[in-house]
């Protein structure tokens, strides 16, 4: 049988990737991907915590966190899609327009 | 009954908020049609409590909601309707639905018809609030709804430069009065920290003996407040220069309804003016000597709306006088036949002026001369119930009754003599007006015909400024005294004189109005002839009461504040240079040694350290999302790690 | 699972999959004949008697045909796309129940399972689009993934309520608790599931994405050789699956008063092939926002609307 | 053999999503953690959770990825375009914190000793739906709010502008 443990290190790794993504990608879509990645290595804590104790918790839990990363993506996306199509990158390092002017002028 | 209470004011405050919210939606027509059906609402639900026998019974109280709840003291939206209340609220109600139909003609041609209707809804709801309300917050608050609608309704044509800044005058002088009231209402609440009127009224007779000094000064703050609304007369100025508005605003915020708020007001508190009985005797001395102004001012005017106006503030003078000498139940029958009467003359002087494009002074309005007989009439009518033409008009009966009231009063047969002579000149302004402008006239050439609304409002107000009167008799005359006995339990009633005097005043109450009108007779054929009155230019001005307030009031003021700035100015220089002349060298070794040794050092160093801080920190805020993204999961870690540790 | 269990599932695999091929081949010729009828045009007669190998020539050449990919076209991607569409359809047949013991697998998600795969569908062909590199298969594929999603929520809620009646997921239970067909009790859920299965598989009338007029038969384009024959096959096979399913859930699967199971599940699934057939002849092609408008504000209200129906009734029946 | 796979499956689903790292282009991106989600579906399954296994293909994989993939294509991103290298500059910073962040975790994970584990046994997906619309009722209705926003919100961001 599968020990807890074993199911808890993978969703672990897939967390911890999920995270190297979003740090070290440079594009919004990409860090968008990292962020499923992240909720992904969730769910699977949550059915394995679900399954240890054996009770359908754990399963309501995911199918909650699937509504809330659906929701949220179908808005970022189409954030993504508006930077792109009026400020014509999804570069994240061009998109700076909110950085506190330290020249003192106004923004 | 009582759960329909709220309808009264509520009908004319929701078809307001109609007209205003829903208004672009709605043609021009609209409006009037549903403003008038507003007032009618009001109308009718009165006219339900005369019928579910509001009259006999006790008086009906309904609270909505809790207003303003502030530790344990709740004031509360409440309405009760008593016996005073019925006859204001009866008297506004029917007043204001008639006029609302009078302006449904009237301001047809109008383009900006939302506005007007809006205020003029709302003003109405805002009386009918205050009179109904039970507390004296929420009289305040329909105090100043009422003030705002008159200021608004003044200035409708807010294009004329002349007419805003009457309406401005208007606003401020009412503004003056009201913070008497406000002061007067602060002070009440201090002391029994409890507004609504009925408890307050109880706690003050027990705790307060007569003649105190916190009696004196409430209801001195009180009057203060009802001169400024009622326009008597040190705060009188802003009523003549109100007939700016159109003339069914004059005829009902000018004669019917704001300025009897006032006398509303001291009616509903009498009890606190009977614990200060000098200022009652001031009310009284106020209203005469008000009649008097009042009336001698209107002789000499050649605008027909200026003579009803100075003519409004000295029936008002009569009401008071009513008041201070206790007999307010008189003085709200010549409340409510004044309303009739005024608002009739008002609407017939209206008429006249919109048919003879705009035609304000009489002596023109007789020389054009074709006035249609219905006019003719009710303008009659009003001047005799006016001028208190004995027998079959109201005004006879009420202004009557209140001459003999006054004579019993303290010092009353001064108090008289003023009264009597002021109904005298009443007589004679009222018919100068009438003679002018009816002498000539041939009635009944070919005139425009009045429309329907117009003729159904004027015969009204002309039948009740005729009938009303015979509510109450006067004093040993075989008629019913119904008036004085239904509201002498809430009102008090008035001293009366020994029968004999009592019939040789009614005697003279009833020959000095002929007499008027003889004077007026021969006054307009030797004004006619180019005759002018004594002195007719001051009293043309008001008394010029306005150049009187510019020099003892506005002119100082400005002096006070030119005198401020040159101070002000003076003693910065002054010092500075007294400083700089004998301290230079003080000032220049302070400067480079103290200064830029030690000051200058340290705070540089502490600019560069700051400026330093604050590169560092706004690197935090570079915009990179990346790095914002670090920070964020090192701080996770951080705290992950501690926490394991 | 020692190795003679192995072997026979490999076999028994290998047969359904030899026979789901042939079934295919038929239906391409069977369409294409069927469709001449009633044009009142004879269709292909030519190859073989009546032209039954019509399909056999047509498959021989595409297979000898040559194995090109586009230079400018994603390569990997290229070929992956053209193998999810046949591959969803075929693997769903795994737990389809021809008749009384004749099925793969019986799992207790088993429709969990086909709706999983349907989703899985799109991805053939919006990567097929893409992957081509070119403006109109990039729309076709666009169109056709957008369809699809759309199409995909009423069919999922119209076998919600065939789940509701006979209370379990897996298509064995469902064919086994209809005494009575649920064509007659969800009348509506047949309808819905019947136009969403068009949609699903890109036939008329909601064959927008690989219209011929406007994309140029849409995603496969530039799809030639044997790539074309499996994007081909596919779409037949989910017709297939699409009536298959339809007579499993609800027509009674093998239930049939005087024939053996597996006949009356043939004469099913044929009787709804040829209405699809028939669709195709009859109906002129949807506009796209019309596709949408009523796959959006018509299907998918009808379908929670129907989905409550039967929950309420369910509910009482249930208990009663 | 359960084991294998569910090892086996494991793995796939790391590389995958390791594999997004790297990827050039975002459309292999996207396709490799449409790959990392159908071995999660894989993995829940095998985990006794059928349901999810299901939902997560149907709505994981078939419906977000694909709108994923709907609007990478719209963008018709180019890996030819001004693409950064796939590790920007400066990547050691960030590699090595979830490094540290990964050790953190699992020193946790068996710092806990979780003993002894049952055998698998599948939660059906009824007692999945009692619990949904049991206990969790209120939360079924907020997620039904929750998704109304972002349909109001994405139709809003997404109206052309009109006149």
């Amino acid at each position: 049988m599968i020990p807890l443990s074993h199911s808890l290190t993978i969703a672990a790794l897939l967390f911890v990737l999920g995270l190297a993504i979003i740090l070290l990608r440079r594009e919004l879509l990409f860090i968008l991907m990292g962020l499923e990645v992240m909720f992904n290595g969730v769910a699977l804590t949550a059915i394995a915590a679900g399954q240890y104790w054996n009770n359908p918790d754990g399963q309501v839990l995911t199918i909650f966190l699937m509504v809330v990363t659906a929701a949220e993506l179908a808005v970022a996306l189409i954030l993504v899609w508006l930077a792109f199509e009026h400020l014509k990158t999804t570069q994240v390092d061009m998109l700076t327009r909110l950085k506190d002017d330290t020249k003192g002028g106004a923004p | 009954m009582s759960q329909f209470l709220w309808l009264i004011p509520g009908s004319p405050m929701l078809g307001a908020l109609i007209i205003a919210l829903l208004g672009g939606y709605l043609k021009q027509r609209h409006f009037s049609i549903l403003a008038s059906c507003a007032a009618a609402v009001a109308f009718l639900t009165v006219l339900l409590a005369w019928l579910m026998g509001a009259a006999t019974s006790q008086p009906l109280q309904q609270t909505l909601y809790t207003w303003i709840g502030v530790g344990n003291w709740m004031p509360t939206i409440g309405f009760t309707l008593d016996r005073l209340a019925l006859v204001m609220v009866s008297v506004v109600s029917s007043i204001g639905l008639l006029i609302h139909i009078y302006s449904i003609t009237f301001m047809a041609g109008d383009s900006d018809q939302r506005r007007y209707y809006f205020f003029l809804n709302l003003f109405l709801a805002g009386m009918l609030l205050l009179i109904l309300a039970d507390n004296l917050l929420l009289l305040y608050l329909g105090w100043e709804l009422v003030g705002l609608c008159s200021f608004a309704l003044i200035g409708f044509w807010y294009r004329d430069p002349l007419r805003a800044s009457a309406g401005r005058k208007a606003f401020i002088t009412t503004r003056i009065g009201d913070l008497s009231l406000a002061l007067g209402i602060f002070l009440l609440f201090n002391e029994f920290n409890e507004l609504s009127v009925s408890v307050l009224l109880a706690n003050a007779t027990v705790q307060w003996e007569t003649g105190s000094q916190m009696p004196i000064l409430a209801a001195l703050l009180i009057l203060g407040g009802a001169i400024g609304k009622s326009a008597q007369l040190p705060l009188q100025i802003w009523l003549p220069d109100a007939m700016a508005g159109p003339s069914p605003v004059s005829a009902l915020i000018h004669a019917a309804t704001m300025v009897t708020a006032g006398v509303y007001l001291i009616a509903r508190t009498y009890p606190l003016f009977e614990l200060a009985p000098q200022v009652q005797w001031s009310v009284a001395a106020i209203g005469t000597l008000t009649i008097i102004y009042g009336a001698s001012a209107a002789l000499a005017q050649n605008d027909i709306k200026r003579v009803l106006a100075y003519s409004t503030i000295s029936q008002v003078g009569y009401m008071f006088l009513a008041l201070g000498c206790g007999a307010n139940a008189l003085a709200l029958l010549h409340l409510t036949t004044h309303a009739f009467f005024k608002a009739l003359l008002f609407l017939t002087a209206g008429t006249m002026i919109r048919t003879n494009d705009n035609e304000h002074n009489i002596h023109n309005l007789g020389k054009r001369g074709n006035h249609s007989s219905l006019i003719r009439w009710c303008f009659l009518i009003g001047a005799a119930s006016l001028a208190g033409f004995p027998i079959i008009t109201a005004g006879f009966y009420s202004k009557e009754a209140i001459l003999t009231a006054t004579w019993s009063a303290p010092t009353g047969p001064l108090l008289w003599a003023f009264a009597a002579f002021g109904s005298l000149l009443t007589a004679v302004y009222i018919f100068r007006v009438y003679f002018f402008v009816f002498q000539g006239s041939r009635s009944g050439s070919p005139m425009p015909p009045i429309p329907a609304p117009m003729t159904w409002s004027l015969s009204i107000l002309a039948l009740a400024s005729l009938v009303v009167g015979f509510v109450e008799f006067p004093e040993g005359w075989p008629g019913l005294h119904l008036w004085s006995d239904w509201l002498r339990d809430e009102l008090g009633s008035a001293s009366h004189p020994t029968l004999a005097t009592a019939y040789s005043l009614q005697f003279i109450a009833c020959v000095l109005p002929l007499i008027g009108i003889g004077v007026a007779l021969v006054l307009v054929r030797r004004e006619k002839l180019g005759f002018e009155l004594p002195l007719a230019a001051f009293l043309r001005t008001g008394w010029n009461f306005d150049a009187l307030y510019q020099i003892i009031l506005i002119r100082p003021y400005f002096t006070l504040a030119r005198f401020f700035k040159n101070v002000e100015a003076l003693l910065i220089e002054g010092t500075l240079q007294k400083m700089t002349r004998s301290g230079m060298t003080v000032a220049t070794a302070c400067r480079d040694g103290l200064e830029y040794g030690v000051l200058n050092k340290s705070i540089t160093g502490l600019l560069a350290g700051l400026r330093l801080g604050h590169m560092r920190l706004s690197a935090t805020q570079n915009g990179l999302l990346s790095r914002y993204a670090l920070m964020i999961s090192a701080g996770a870690v951080f705290l992950l790690g501690y926490w394991l540790w | 699972m020692n190795l003679i269990q192995w072997l026979l599932t490999l076999s028994g695999l290998a047969l359904v999959l030899l026979v789901l091929f042939s079934i295919a081949a038929l239906m391409v010729y069977g369409e294409r004949r069927i469709i001449a009828l009633l044009q009142d045009r004879l269709g292909p007669n030519r190859a073989g008697p009546f032209g039954i190998l019509q399909p056999a020539a047509d498959f021989l050449k595409l297979v000898t045909k040559e194995h090109f990919v586009p230079p400018f076209a994603d390569r990997k991607i290229y070929i992956i796309a053209s193998i999810i569409v046949p591959f969803t359809a075929l693997l769903s047949f795994v737990v389809v129940p021809v008749s009384y013991n004749w099925w793969l697998a019986d799992i207790n998600i088993a429709l969990l399972f086909i709706m999983a795969l349907s989703s899985l569908r799109v991805y053939g062909i919006m990567l097929g689009g893409w992957a081509s590199n070119s403006k109109y298969p990039l729309f076709g594929g666009l169109r056709s993934a957008a369809q699809m999603i759309s199409y995909e929520l009423p069919m999922g809620l119209a076998l919600m309520g065939v789940v509701i009646l006979s209370g379990s997921f897996s298509l064995v239970d469902i064919v086994s608790a209809q005494e009575i067909p649920f064509i007659i009790l969800q009348p509506i859920g047949f309808i819905i599931f019947l136009i969403c299965g068009i949609a699903e598989t890109n036939r008329l009338p909601f064959d927008l994405p690989e219209a011929e007029n406007e994309l140029a038969s849409g995603y496969n384009t530039e799809y030639g050789d044997i790539k074309f024959a499996f994007f081909f096959l596919g779409e037949y096979i989910g017709v297939l699956l699409i009536a298959a399913l339809a007579t499993v859930l609800f027509l009674g699967g093998w239930h049939g008063p005087w024939f053996p199971g597996a006949v009356w599940f043939t004469i099913k699934t044929l009787a709804l092939i040829f209405l699809f057939f028939w669709l195709r002849t009859s109906l002129p092609r949807l506009r796209y926002d019309q596709l949408m408008h009523i796959g959006w504000k018509f299907l998918l209200p009808a379908a929670l609307v129907n989905l409550m129906v039967t929950a309420v009734l369910g509910l009482f029946w249930m208990e009663g | 053999m359960y084991e294998i796979i569910f090892y086996l499956t494991s793995a796939i689903a790391v590389l995958a999503a390791s594999a997004i790292l790297i990827a050039p282009h975002p459309v292999h991106a996207a396709l490799y953690l449409v790959i990392s989600l159908l071995a999660l579906a894989l993995l829940f399954f095998l985990l006794g959770a059928p349901l999810l296994a299901a939902l997560q293909v149907m709505i994981y994989a078939g419906a977000i990825m694909v709108l994923f993939l709907f609007l990478i294509m719209v963008m018709n991103l180019r890996p030819g375009q001004n693409q950064s290298a796939p590790l920007a500059s400066g990547w050691k910073g960030p590699a090595f914190l979830a490094l540290i962040l990964l050790l953190e975790l699992l020193w946790i994970l068996n710092r806990f000793q979780i003993t002894a584990t049952n055998n698998i046994t599948a939660i059906e997906p009824k007692a999945v739906g009692l619990a949904l619309f049991g206990p969790y009722l209120l939360v079924v209705e907020v997620a039904a709010v929750l998704l109304l926003a972002a349909l109001v919100a994405a139709l809003y961001l997404s109206r052309k502008e009109r006149s």
